[in-house]
C-alpha cells in the first residue's frame, strides 16, 4: 500500500523497513488524495508529488517545504478553512480539506 | 553605543542582486533594505519597523542573519556591531482563542 | 562635529521627531539626542496606533481635532512615506447598561467640545462592523476617528527631519540640563559630552522627569506598563479603531492585514521601570477581551507581543509649554498613553514654542505647574 | 501555578541529559518540547557518533535518543510533548501551550535547551520549492521517510552538509555535488571521504548563483569565487537537480532567553547568551545547554546538559561537596576531550598545517574530499602488512577512539588523547573480525588482504546502502576519488548485530589496487 508513492522510502539501510500504517484520505484543492496516519500534511503532499504549497501575496511566487520543523512558515496552507497552517508540523487527519494558499488566504 | 547619524552615503549604486528576496514572508528585497539603511534606518530594529522585513509570519527566524549582514555591509560596519532582533512571545504563532484559554494561574 | 545647534531635542520618539521635522522645516539647526540605540524605541513604536479624538479629556480634545483636521490627512504626502492613516471611525463598545452609561458620558463630553460623536444602537453598530459579538448592545461612534501605523509615522518624521538636515545621535543619554547665566543652554550626556543650544526641547517620555529635575523642575509622571500584540495577516475585515467602555482592549486592523491590539489588565502600575517586560498574563487577558467582542477572531494567530512604557501624568493629560522659571526650555511629557494620535500636533506646537512663534492652539491648560495638593 | 524544582525546555540531547542528571539527584523535573516526539535532532541523526565510550561514541543518534529518553523517564522526569513554550517571563515563569489552551508553570531553575536553527543563504531562485535547509531534507527522509527529491545539490561542506549529503545517498537520492564558498571543506575529512569515494564531486571556492525552474527547482548553477568573494566570469557550471540543500551553519534559537532579557554577546555573525562554565546565564537560575549556548556537536550538547542539570541541582541544594566536585570534574574533562583537536571551536575557520603528530595535513582531503593515493601512506593507520589487516585512513585529529576499543587483538593504538591518529600495529594478529570497520563513525577503516593468491587482493569496506550486493556479483571498484579503477567481484557480505547496520562488504581486485580500491558499485565500468 505504501509502495504506491514512489518517493516513499520503504527500505532503508539504517532505519529498516517502513512500518505499515493506515491510509487516510484528504482533499487538495478539491481533489481526493491519500497519506499515512501519523505523518505531517507536508509529508503526504510530498509523497503525492506536490511541491507547491502556496503562492505569495506580492509576487504570486510558489513556495513549498523549506525548514520542515515549523519555524520558517513557508509551507503554510489553508487547512479546514484556516489559513496559515504550518503543514510540516500539522499531522494529517482523515477527511482534511487542504487548499493551496494564495496570499494571506481567506 | 553612541551613533551620530549624520552620514553621507554618496550616490546609490544599484547592485545586480537588488531585487533578490531576502525576507521570504514579507517579500522584502535586498535593494529595499539597502535603501532603508541609506534613509537612516541604521539597525535591525529600525529596518524591521520601517519596511517590515522580519515582521511576517515567521518573525524573522529565517532572514534575521541575512538582513543584519546587508545592513552591516551598507553601513560599512562589522556585523558584530549590530545586535540581533529581540525575542518576542509567542515563540510560535498561537491562536487568540488558545492564548485566551489560560489555566494553572 | 561641533555640539551646538539652535534647538536640542531630548528624545527621538514620535513627538521629538515631529518637533525636529517642523523645526528643521523652519530652517533651524536641530540636534536630537536619543538614549536608546534605536530611534523611536519607546512608547512611540509600541502603541496601538489610535488616531482618536473621542474619549479625550476636554483639554486635550482641541489638539486631537486639530491634528485630524489639519495634519493627519496630508501627513503621508508631507513625509513622503505612507503612514497608513485610515479614517475609519472609532467604535467604543458596550455590553451592559453600565457600559452604556460610561459611553454616554464620554459622548456627551465630546459633543460639548464640538466633536461629531454619538451613541448608536446594536443594529447600527453591527452595520458599521458586522463582526461584533451578539452581546454588544450599543456603542459610542465617532466617524472622524481612525488609526495609523506608529512605526511608520515615528520613523517617517525621523527620516524627513534627517533629510532636512536634523542631526540625530542615538545611544546618547542626557543626564542633565544646565543653565548658563540664567538660561538653559547646555546638556550633558552619560559619556561626558556637552551639547550647547539656543533652546532645549525635552520630549523623553518618563525619563523627562529625571532630566527636568536637573533644572529643579518636578513633573508628577509615573511609568505605566503597556502591552500590545499583533496577529498574522488576515483578509481585510474592518477599518474602524475599536475599543470598549471598560478599556479592556483597543486596536485595529492595519493596512498590512494584521490586527494590532493593546489591552489593560489592571496590574500595570506594579511593574518596575526599566527595560519593559511583558507580564505572563497580559496577552491572555487582552485576547479574552478581543474574542469576547469579536468571536470571529478566535482562530487568528498572534505572532508577536511586546511591552512599553506610558508616561502617565497625575491628571492624565500632558505637560506642554515653556516653563517661565527656566528660560530656554520647552517641555512635552506626560502624554499618558494617548500621545501617538496627537504626536504631529504636539510636535508642531513644540516647534512653534521653541521658535518663539504664536502657537496654533492654546497650551495654557498643559502648564507644568498646574498640579495642586488635594487637601 | 504548577511549580517544579527544575523545568527544562527542549527534549533534545542537551535537554534530556539535563533533565536526567537533575532527576537523578532528586529534583522534581518537567521537560517541555514542542514536537510530538522527543529527541530533538537525535532521531534524524542516523549516523554513528564520534567521541569515546563516555560520549556514546559509535552509537547512532537515534539509539542515543531512545536511551536518553528511557533514562529521563525512568528517573521520574515528567515529559510534556506537543507543548510549545510561548514565553519565558519574570521569576522563571513559563507560558506553555497545552492542547487548546495555555498553562503557567514556574520553577526554581530553568534549563533552556532549545537548540539551533539553520542559517540561510539568499540566491536567485532560493524561494523555489525544492530549495530547503539540509535539516529539512533530513527531517523529510529520516523522520517522514519521504525522499526530498531525486537528485540534490548540497550547499555547504561543514559536518551537517556532509552528513546529510551521505544520508541523501542512503535514502536513494542522488547527490550531484557539494559546494562551499570557502577554499576548504569545513567538516571532518572522513565525512567528506565517504561521499567522494562514491563519486560525489566537491567544489570548494564555489557558490550557488541561481536555482532554476518556475514552479520548482529544475537545476542549479554554481560559479567559482575569488578571494574577494566575487564570481569568476566564465566559471559557471550547471547541474540538473530537483533539490538544493542549504547547510551553511546554525544559529542558536535563543528567542526565549532574549525575551527574558538575557545578556547576549556577539559571536561570529550572530549572538550567543553570556554564560558561565556551568551554563548559567545573566538571568539567575536560568541555564543554557546545547546548541542554544553555542553551536557544537550533539556529543558536547549531552555533556553540557549534564553540567547544567548538575549546576541547577547544586544551586537548589540537592548536591554539594565532594560528590558535586567529582561529578563536575568528570563531566568537564569529558567535554574538554571533545573540544580538543583540529576542529575545536577555537579553531573555527582555521586549517592547521599539520596534525598534532607533526604530519602534514592532506591538502587533497581539504579540497577534493579524499586522501590522495600518494598521501595516504603518511598516516600511522595506513601500512602494508602480510595477511588481513586494518587500514585506518584517519588523517585528522578528531576526538574519537572507538576503533581502539573495538579491536580484541590490540591491532589499533590511540596513544594519549583521544584526538590522536590511530596507529596500526603490525603483527598483532588481526583476525579480520571487522569490528573496527563497523565501529568507525567516519567509515575510514578498511580491511585489506594484499595477497589472496591468483594475483588478487581482498578489500573489505563499510557499506550502508541498499540493496546489499550478493556474493559473486561483479561490479567496479572505485578509488578514493570515486574514479573507477577495475572490475571487482563481491566475495562476501557480512551484517551481524554488533555491526549495527553497517554491512561489511568484501570484494576482490587485482593486487595492485589493494591500497587504492575503496568503494564498489554494481555498474560495470565501460
Amino acid at each position: 500500500m505504501i509502495g504506491e508513492d514512489p518517493v516513499r522510502i520503504l527500505s532503508h539501510p539504517i532505519l529498516g523497513e517502513a512500518e505499515p500504517r493506515r491510509r487516510l484520505t484528504f482533499t487538495l484543492d478539491g481533489k481526493e488524495m491519500s497519506g499515512l496516519e501519523g505523518e505531517p500534511i507536508a509529508a503526504a503532499l510530498r509523497a503525492a508529488g506536490v511541491m507547491v504549497h502556496r503562492y505569495t501575496k506580492k509576487l504570486q511566487k510558489p513556495r513549498g517545504v523549506f525548514c520542515a520543523i515549523g519555524r520558517c512558515t513557508d509551507c503554510v496552507m489553508t487547512v479546514n478553512g484556516r489559513p496559515n497552517v504550518r503543514t510540516c508540523v500539522t499531522p494529517l487527519e482523515e477527511g482534511m480539506t487542504v487548499k493551496t494558499q494564495r496570499g494571506a488566504g481567506g | 553605543m553612541k551613533n551620530d547619524r549624520v552620514r553621507d552615503f554618496g550616490e546609490y549604486v544599484p547592485a545586480p542582486d537588488d531585487d533578490l528576496i531576502v525576507c521570504r514572508c514579507e517579500e522584502i528585497t535586498k535593494g529595499e533594505i539597502r535603501k532603508a539603511v541609506r534613509d537612516g534606518l541604521f539597525n535591525v530594529h529600525e529596518v524591521r519597523r520601517f519596511i517590515r522585513c522580519g515582521m511576517g509570519l515567521c518573525q524573522g527566524k529565517t532572514c534575521a542573519r541575512l538582513v543584519k549582514a546587508i545592513i552591516a555591509r551598507e553601513l560599512g560596519a562589522p556585523v558584530a556591531s549590530l545586535s540581533d532582533a529581540t525575542g518576542r512571545a509567542p515563540m510560535r504563532p498561537m491562536e487568540m482563542g488558545v492564548l485566551a484559554n489560560e489555566t494553572g494561574l | 562635529m561641533k555640539n551646538t545647534s539652535d534647538v536640542l531635542i531630548v528624545g527621538s520618539g514620535a513627538i521629538g521627531n515631529a518637533a525636529a521635522y517642523y523645526l528643521a522645516k523652519r530652517g533651524l539647526s536641530v540636534t536630537v539626542l536619543e538614549k536608546s540605540a534605536c530611534v523611536g524605541n519607546g512608547g512611540s513604536s509600541r502603541n496601538g496606533g489610535g488616531v482618536r479624538q473621542s474619549g479625550r479629556h476636554p483639554a486635550e480634545l482641541p489638539l486631537a481635532m486639530y491634528g485630524v483636521k489639519n495634519l493627519w490627512p496630508s501627513l503621508s504626502d508631507e513625509l513622503g512615506v505612507d503612514v497608513e492613516y485610515c479614517q475609519g471611525g472609532n467604535l467604543r463598545l458596550g455590553k451592559t447598561e453600565a457600559h452604556l452609561k460610561i459611553l454616554t458620558g464620554l459622548t456627551e463630553s465630546a459633543v460639548v467640545g464640538g466633536l461629531d460623536m454619538r451613541m448608536i444602537g446594536r443594529d447600527e453598530a453591527r452595520g458599521i462592523c458586522p463582526y461584533l459579538s451578539d452581546e454588544v448592545i450599543g456603542a459610542g461612534w465617532c466617524p472622524t476617528d481612525g488609526h495609523a501605523n506608529p512605526l511608520l509615522a515615528t520613523l517617517g518624521f525621523y527620516r524627513a527631519a534627517r533629510r532636512l538636515g536634523a542631526r540625530f545621535v542615538s545611544g546618547a543619554e542626557v543626564t542633565g540640563l544646565h543653565k548658563i547665566r540664567g538660561r538653559v543652554a547646555a546638556a550633558k550626556t552619560a559619556d561626558g559630552e556637552t551639547h550647547g543650544f539656543g533652546r532645549a526641547v525635552v520630549a523623553a517620555g518618563y525619563d523627562s522627569r529625571k532630566i527636568l529635575s536637573s533644572l529643579g523642575l518636578d513633573v508628577p509622571i509615573s511609568p505605566l506598563l503597556l502591552e500590545t500584540l499583533v496577529t498574522e495577516e488576515a483578509p481585510r475585515m474592518f477599518r474602524q479603531m475599536l475599543g470598549t467602555a471598560m478599556a479592556d482592549f483597543y486596536g485595529h486592523q492595519s493596512s498590512h492585514g494584521s490586527f494590532v491590539f493593546g489591552g489593560t489588565h489592571g496590574l500595570e502600575p506594579y511593574f518596575a521601570y526599566g527595560e519593559p517586560r511583558l507580564s505572563s498574563f497580559g496577552a491572555s487577558s487582552t485576547c479574552r477581551g478581543i474574542v469576547g467582542y469579536f468571536p470571529v477572531l478566535r482562530d487568528l494567530k498572534i505572532v508577536r507581543t511586546w511591552a512599553g512604557w506610558i508616561d502617565d501624568c497625575a491628571d492624565h493629560i500632558p505637560v506642554i509649554g515653556n516653563p517661565e522659571e527656566t528660560p530656554g526650555l520647552t517641555v512635552a511629557c506626560g502624554l499618558s498613553g494617548h500621545g501617538f494620535g496627537i504626536s504631529p500636533v504636539v510636535g508642531l506646537l513644540l516647534a512653534q514654542l521653541a521658535a518663539g512663534e504664536e502657537t496654533s492652539l492654546d497650551v495654557s491648560k498643559f502648564r507644568y505647574d498646574r498640579f495642586r495638593a488635594k487637601v | 501555578m504548577k511549580r517544579y524544582d527544575l523545568i527544562v525546555v527542549g527534549a533534545g540531547p542537551a535537554g534530556l541529559s539535563a533533565a536526567a542528571e537533575a532527576a537523578s539527584l532528586g529534583l522534581g523535573v518537567a521537560l517541555f518540547d514542542e514536537n510530538a516526539r522527543p529527541g530533538g535532532q537525535l532521531f534524524k541523526q542516523i549516523h554513528k557518533f564520534f567521541g569515546s565510550r563516555e560520549h556514546k561514541a559509535k552509537m547512532r543518534g537515534i539509539a542515543i535518543g531512545a536511551e536518553l529518553l528511557a533514562e529521563a523517564r525512568g528517573l521520574g522526569v515528567e515529559v510534556f510533548l506537543d507543548s510549545p513554550v510561548a514565553g519565558l517571563y519574570e521569576n522563571r515563569e513559563l507560558l506553555v501551550r497545552r492542547g487548546d489552551g495555555v498553562r503557567h508553570y514556574k520553577a526554581d531553575a530553568i534549563v533552556v535547551a532549545t537548540g539551533a536553527s539553520e542559517n540561510m543563504l539568499a540566491f536567485e531562485g532560493w524561494t523555489l520549492p525544492g530549495v530547503m535547509g539540509a535539516g529539512a531534507a533530513q527531517t523529510m527522509m529520516n523522520l517522514n521517510r519521504v525522499r526530498p527529491g531525486n537528485r540534490a545539490l548540497m550547499l555547504g561542506s561543514g559536518n551537517v552538509g556532509l552528513v546529510v549529503g551521505f544520508q541523501l545517498l542512503q535514502a536513494g537520492c542522488g547527490l550531484a555535488a557539494v559546494v562551499d564558498a570557502a577554499p576548504h571543506i569545513g567538516g571532518y575529512g572522513v565525512h567528506a571521504a565517504k561521499l567522494a569515494r562514491t563519486g560525489v564531486p566537491f567544489f570548494p571556492s564555489h557558490t550557488v548563483l541561481r536555482a532554476e525552474g518556475t514552479d520548482r527547482v529544475t537545476g542549479a548553477v554554481i560559479g567559482r569565487v575569488d578571494t574577494d568573494w566575487n564570481v569568476v566570469p566564465g566559471s559557471e557550471k550547471s547541474f540538473a537537480v530537483d533539490t538544493i540543500c542549504v547547510a551553511v551553519g546554525l544559529s542558536p534559537s535563543a528567542g526565549l532567553l532574549k525575551m527574558a532579557g538575557c545578556r547576549m554577546r556577539a559571536e561570529g555573525p550572530g549572538e550567543v547568551p553570556e554564560r558561565d562554565d556551568d551554563g548559567e546565564t545573566s538571568l539567575g537560575g536560568v541555564f543554557v545547554a546545547g546548541d542554544v549556548s553555542g553551536i557544537e556537536e550533539a556529543s558536547a550538547a549531552m555533556i553540557e546538559g549534564r553540567l547544567s542539570g548538575l549546576a541547577a541541582a547544586a544551586k537548589l541544594g540537592f548536591v554539594g561537596g565532594e560528590a558535586l566536585e567529582n561529578r563536575r570534574e568528570g563531566l568537564r574533562s569529558a567535554l574538554g576531550s571533545l573540544r580538543d583537536g583540529m576542529f575545536t571551536p577555537k579553531n573555527r575557520g582555521k586549517i592547521p598545517a599539520s596534525t598534532s603528530e607533526g604530519l602534514p595535513v592532506s591538502e587533497s582531503l581539504l579540497t577534493n574530499g579524499y586522501l590522495g593515493d600518494s598521501e595516504a601512506g603518511r598516516y600511522p593507520g595506513v601500512k602494508s602488512a602480510p595477511g588481513v589487516h586494518p587500514v585506518l585512513e584517519c588523517a585528522q585529529n578528531i576526538p574519537c577512539n572507538p576503533c581502539r576499543d573495538a579491536c580484541p587483538k590490540g591491532c589499533i593504538r590511540v596513544e594519549g588523547k583521544i584526538i590522536a591518529l590511530p596507529e596500526f600495529v603490525p603483527g598483532s594478529g588481526c583476525s579480520g573480525c571487522g569490528m573496527c570497520v563497523a565501529s568507525c563513525s567516519g567509515q575510514a577503516i578498511f580491511l585489506v588482504n594484499e595477497d589472496i593468491g591468483d594475483g588478487k587482493a581482498a578489500v573489505t569496506i563499510p557499506y550502508e546502502f541498499l540493496p546489499l550486493p550478493a556474493k559473486g556479483q561483479t561490479g567496479t571498484a572505485l578509488g578514493r576519488s570515486g574514479a573507477p579503477l577495475c572490475p571487482a567481484e563481491v566475495a562476501e557480505v557480512r551484517l551481524i548485530g554488533a555491526y549495527d547496520h553497517t554491512a561489511l562488504m568484501t570484494f576482490t581486485v587485482p593486487r595492485e589496487f589493494a591500497m587504492t580500491a575503496r568503494f564498489w558499485k554494481s555498474e560495470v565500468a565501460r
